[in-house]
């Protein structure tokens, strides 16, 4: 029983990946690239970094990046709180 | 002062954050500290939240732009679509953000007695911290990709909050590793949403894209993938296998902020359907998911904790069925949404009714985990067959108990009433069955704690629990300032309904005002 | 985790400082470069988890300890978010000192050019405060990862 | 069709991810699935960024006179790399605290929460 419930929401989910990936468009052609344009050009004069991805992660989305040392901070602490008890 | 103003959107979650990173330079020095350090933080972030809900509620949505010249400079010269990330808090996001303020404040003060002075105590603490910013985070973000790192960041610090007491017992890790597979889960699945609509417009701004979207398949597909995954991170039936797992097993002032976490959860579900989608979408069918995930999850929810003997896994239950109520209401307001005469006439009314409920449900159910927590601090059992003649003893929290079931049966003096009432007469009009099982489920949750009172607290003394005390002053001290909360909410309804709860769910409904704040008067 | 053989461990003593300063080398030309914090970070944890496996969990406590590893990261990340608070004048992470001459203030050179390592502002303190941070977490990752292994299987065993 | 092999790969990426979560019994089985679901998300995103012919948007010794793919995808997967490393080593640190205590990965026999 749980197995055909499993087995429906899975062939529901798997045509919506399908459908999205067919309907998604074409690899390599971005139609619609006004932000990404917007970082190319401007992010060497802005932030003075050669390498856009770097001025992206650090300045225009330095929050994000926070929040991914924070994942990374919040990890390493439960991972030890976990184990706290543990003597090797 | 004006600069800590200016920047108060981003202090209340920046100094927690910065707080939890020195934890652990500061319990090398003092472990003592520790605790009353990160309750100080707390209460300065909370202080500044009720700051920025003054000036939300009476000037406006603020907005905050991180890096940019001036923290209202959300679009870069000669270009329409903005590119920073910002923080974008009008009424519902600081309604969400004083709930999670107040409830892990109180957390943090319960915590100092709850939490046993051991080793790991420092990190305890240090997660508690990073949980409430991430609940901030999701709150008051307005970018989609930024909502989905402060998803991670509360979820992974739920996890380790779960299996926080795992070392000694197998459960807490258990319920700790299907938390942990459901948050990624829905994680990865709000990401592969995330990157469906960047793919198609570019970008990554909740306002610029709700004025761009245009509702073809592809945005269909994201909101299918959104629905269900955000309703299985609030605990909607279908999907409810972790809550009481993890709620029953975590530390009870935990399980107070996990509830709120959810609700963080139960928020975002919303600002996607109201400010990205809106009427763009099919709001009908929309509504009618969202009610169908409500009524399930308020009758499976209360049937299933009837039959519980754990208490706190039986409150775990009832959370389900009350956020079933939530979503009942704000579903018939959605299923309205594109009917302007059917809105005016109850749609309004009952989004008041559950999103009221939301603040309302964060506090009653707050107090009665904090009572669960207390009788386990007592007593050592979660076992409602074991216990017995409580009253005696415990005189405190049996009343904090009386009051928390009472709100959560909705008996009339309570917060819980007030807003019940609003779901009930609004949702009459829109279907008349979806109210009659409402108020039954209410019934049953009175009957439900009915039972716990009897079997926890009245009785004669038991002779195992003769050396048993009242709990420790803080947690009094917590358990109390909810109880004034819940006592002054259902006094004072419309205070409240007028003030914040209105103000929400306008910001939820006039989608133009929300693109408005963000792209000017396009 | 049991020590290995002698030639592991002197091609790891050998191989150790090398992936330490690829890794630095990755940090510091972050904002030229393919790469930044995170990743050289990433790289240098490598060396220690190398240093963990050919010398065990044990002979390796000598070189690895955690509580300095735990103390390094909460210090790289409240350079980070201090950092991050130094812009509040304006904006939380605005980037003061970009383009305004002194520490890492050159303007960049419009353009393809070779590059300049005085560039950047925030950029290159902050990839610093990153890699420090996410070597020493993967560091404390990996030790108590081999810590809890050793536990589990001695449970196995018993 | 053809075009959007990258995106159908990506699609049968996540759907072996969700199998093995559904279907599989072993905790380490299913933080490997995560994973799976994890790199095809971290591959979808990093195929919306490409561009036909392009370089990395990197000014240092770039080629010059060439169009640079989109670089908001690579800072995205960046972040959702370190996001899903943190993931999976708190995934696999309770399966070891589970393992711990119940002597066994078997979902079926790790089951004292139910009801």
């Amino acid at each position: 029983m749980k197995k055909i419930i499993f087995a429906v929401a899975f062939l529901i989910f798997f045509s919506f990946l399908m459908v999205s990936a067919i309907n998604m468009r074409t690899f390599g052609e971005p139609t619609i690239t006004k932000m990404d344009d917007y970082f190319i050009e401007n992010a060497q004069k802005e932030t003075g970094a050669n390498n856009v991805v770097t001025s992206i992660v650090f300045d225009y989305r330095g929050f994000d990046t926070l929040g991914e040392a924070t994942v990374l901070f919040t990890a390493v602490v439960g991972v030890v709180a976990l184990f706290r008890g543990v003597k090797k | 002062m004006s600069i800590l103003l200016n920047n108060s959107p981003i202090l209340i979650l920046a100094l927690p954050l910065l707080a939890a990173f020195l934890i652990p330079l500061i319990g090398r020095i003092n472990k003592k500290t520790v605790g009353i350090f990160s309750a100080l933080v707390l209460a300065i972030s909370l202080v500044f939240t009720i700051l920025l809900a003054v000036k939300v509620i009476t000037v406006g949505p603020q907005i905050y732009v991180f890096g940019a010249k001036s923290s209202g400079l959300t679009l870069p010269s000669g270009l329409n679509v903005p590119i920073r990330i910002m923080f974008q808090v009008d009424a519902m996001g600081i309604f969400m953000g004083l709930i999670t303020a107040t409830v892990s404040f109180l957390g943090a003060i319960y915590s100092l007695a709850f939490i046993k002075k051991t080793e790991g105590m420092d990190n305890f603490y240090s997660l508690l911290l990073l949980l409430t910013v991430g609940m901030f985070g999701m709150e008051f973000t307005g970018d989609l990709f930024n909502f989905f790192v402060f998803l991670e960041i509360a979820s992974i610090a739920s996890v380790a909050l779960i299996a926080y007491r795992g070392i000694d017992f197998g459960e807490p890790a258990e319920a700790g590793f299907k938390y942990m597979v459901v948050s990624s889960i829905s994680a990865l699945v709000v990401l592969f949403a995330i990157g469906i609509l960047y793919g198609e417009y570019d970008l990554l701004n909740i306002a610029a894209l709700a004025n761009v979207i245009k509702y073809s398949q592809l945005d269909k597909i994201a909101l299918a993938l959104l629905l269900p995954v955000l309703a299985m991170k609030s605990g909607a039936v279908p999907m409810h296998m972790w809550t009481p797992d993890a709620y029953s097993e975590a530390p009870a002032p935990i399980t107070m902020i996990l509830v709120a976490a959810s609700q963080a959860s139960l928020y975002a579900l919303f600002r996607i359907v109201f400010s990205l989608y809106n009427v763009n979408s099919n709001t009908l069918a929309a509504g009618w998911i969202i009610i169908i995930f409500g009524v399930l999850s308020m009758f499976i929810g209360v049937t299933m904790a009837i039959v519980q003997k754990d208490i706190k896994r039986l409150m775990a239950y009832h959370a389900v069925s009350q956020t079933g109520y939530m979503l009942l209401g704000v579903g018939v307001g959605l299923a309205v949404l594109s009917n302007p005469v059917a809105l005016k006439e109850y749609g309004i009314t009952s989004l008041e009714g559950g999103i009221f409920h939301i603040m309302n449900h964060a506090m009653y159910k707050g107090l009665l985990f904090l009572t669960a927590g207390a009788l386990f601090f007592r007593t050592g059992t979660r076992n409602l067959n074991k216990m017995g003649g409580l009253a005696h003893s415990m005189k405190y929290t049996t009343i904090f108990f009386i009051i928390g079931a009472a709100a959560i049966a909705g008996l009339p003096p309570f917060n819980g009433f007030a807003s019940k009432l609003l779901i009930y007469e609004s949702v009459y009009k829109f279907n008349p069955l979806l109210s009659i099982i409402a108020m039954v489920v209410s019934i049953l949750t009175l009957a439900s704690f009915v039972k716990v009172f009897h079997s926890a607290f009245l009785g004669p003394k038991l002779p195992q629990f003769n050396d048993v005390q009242e709990v420790p002053q803080s947690m009094i001290l917590s358990m109390a300032i909810l109880s004034c909360v819940i006592i002054f909410f259902g006094l004072f309804p419309d205070l409240i309904v007028k003030n914040l709860v209105h103000p929400a769910v306008m910001a939820l409904v006039e989608q133009v005002k929300y693109t408005g704040t963000v792209l000017g008067g396009m | 985790m049991k020590e290995m053989s002698k030639i592991v461990k002197t091609v790891a003593n050998f191989v150790y400082g090398f992936i330490l300063i690829y890794g630095f080398y990755i940090i510091v030309h972050g904002h030229l470069t393919p790469g930044g914090g995170f990743q050289g970070g990433a790289v240098t944890a490598s060396a220690f988890a190398l240093i963990l496996v050919s010398y065990g969990s044990v002979n390796s406590k000598k070189f690895l300890k955690k509580d300095i590893f735990s103390l390094f990261e909460s210090f790289g990340l409240t350079l980070f978010i201090l950092l991050a608070f130094s812009g509040l004048g304006i904006t939380f992470f605005y980037n003061f000192l970009a383009n305004y001459g002194s520490w890492f203030g050159d303007a960049a050179v419009i353009g393809v050019n070779p590059g300049n390592m005085n560039t950047g502002g925030l950029i290159p303190l902050m990839n610093m405060a990153v890699g420090l941070e996410v070597l020493s977490a993967l560091g404390v990752i990996v030790l108590i990862m081999a810590k809890g292994a050793e536990f589990t299987r001695k449970k196995e065993n018993s | 069709m053809i075009d959007n092999l990258p995106y159908i790969a990506v699609a049968f990426f996540v759907a072996f991810g969700i199998y093995t979560l559904m279907f599989k019994k072993n905790l380490i089985k299913i933080a490997i699935g995560v994973c799976l679901i994890e790199n095809g998300v971290n591959l979808f995103l990093i195929t919306l960024g490409y561009r036909k012919g392009a370089v990395a948007p990197i000014y240092t010794m770039a080629p010059s006179g060439q169009n640079m793919v989109l670089p908001t995808p690579q800072a995205l997967t960046l972040t959702s790399i370190v996001i899903g490393i943190a993931t999976t080593a708190l995934i696999l640190s309770v399966a070891m605290m589970i393992y711990k205590h119940y002597g066994t990965l078997d979902t079926d026999e790790v089951r004292r929460l139910r009801g």
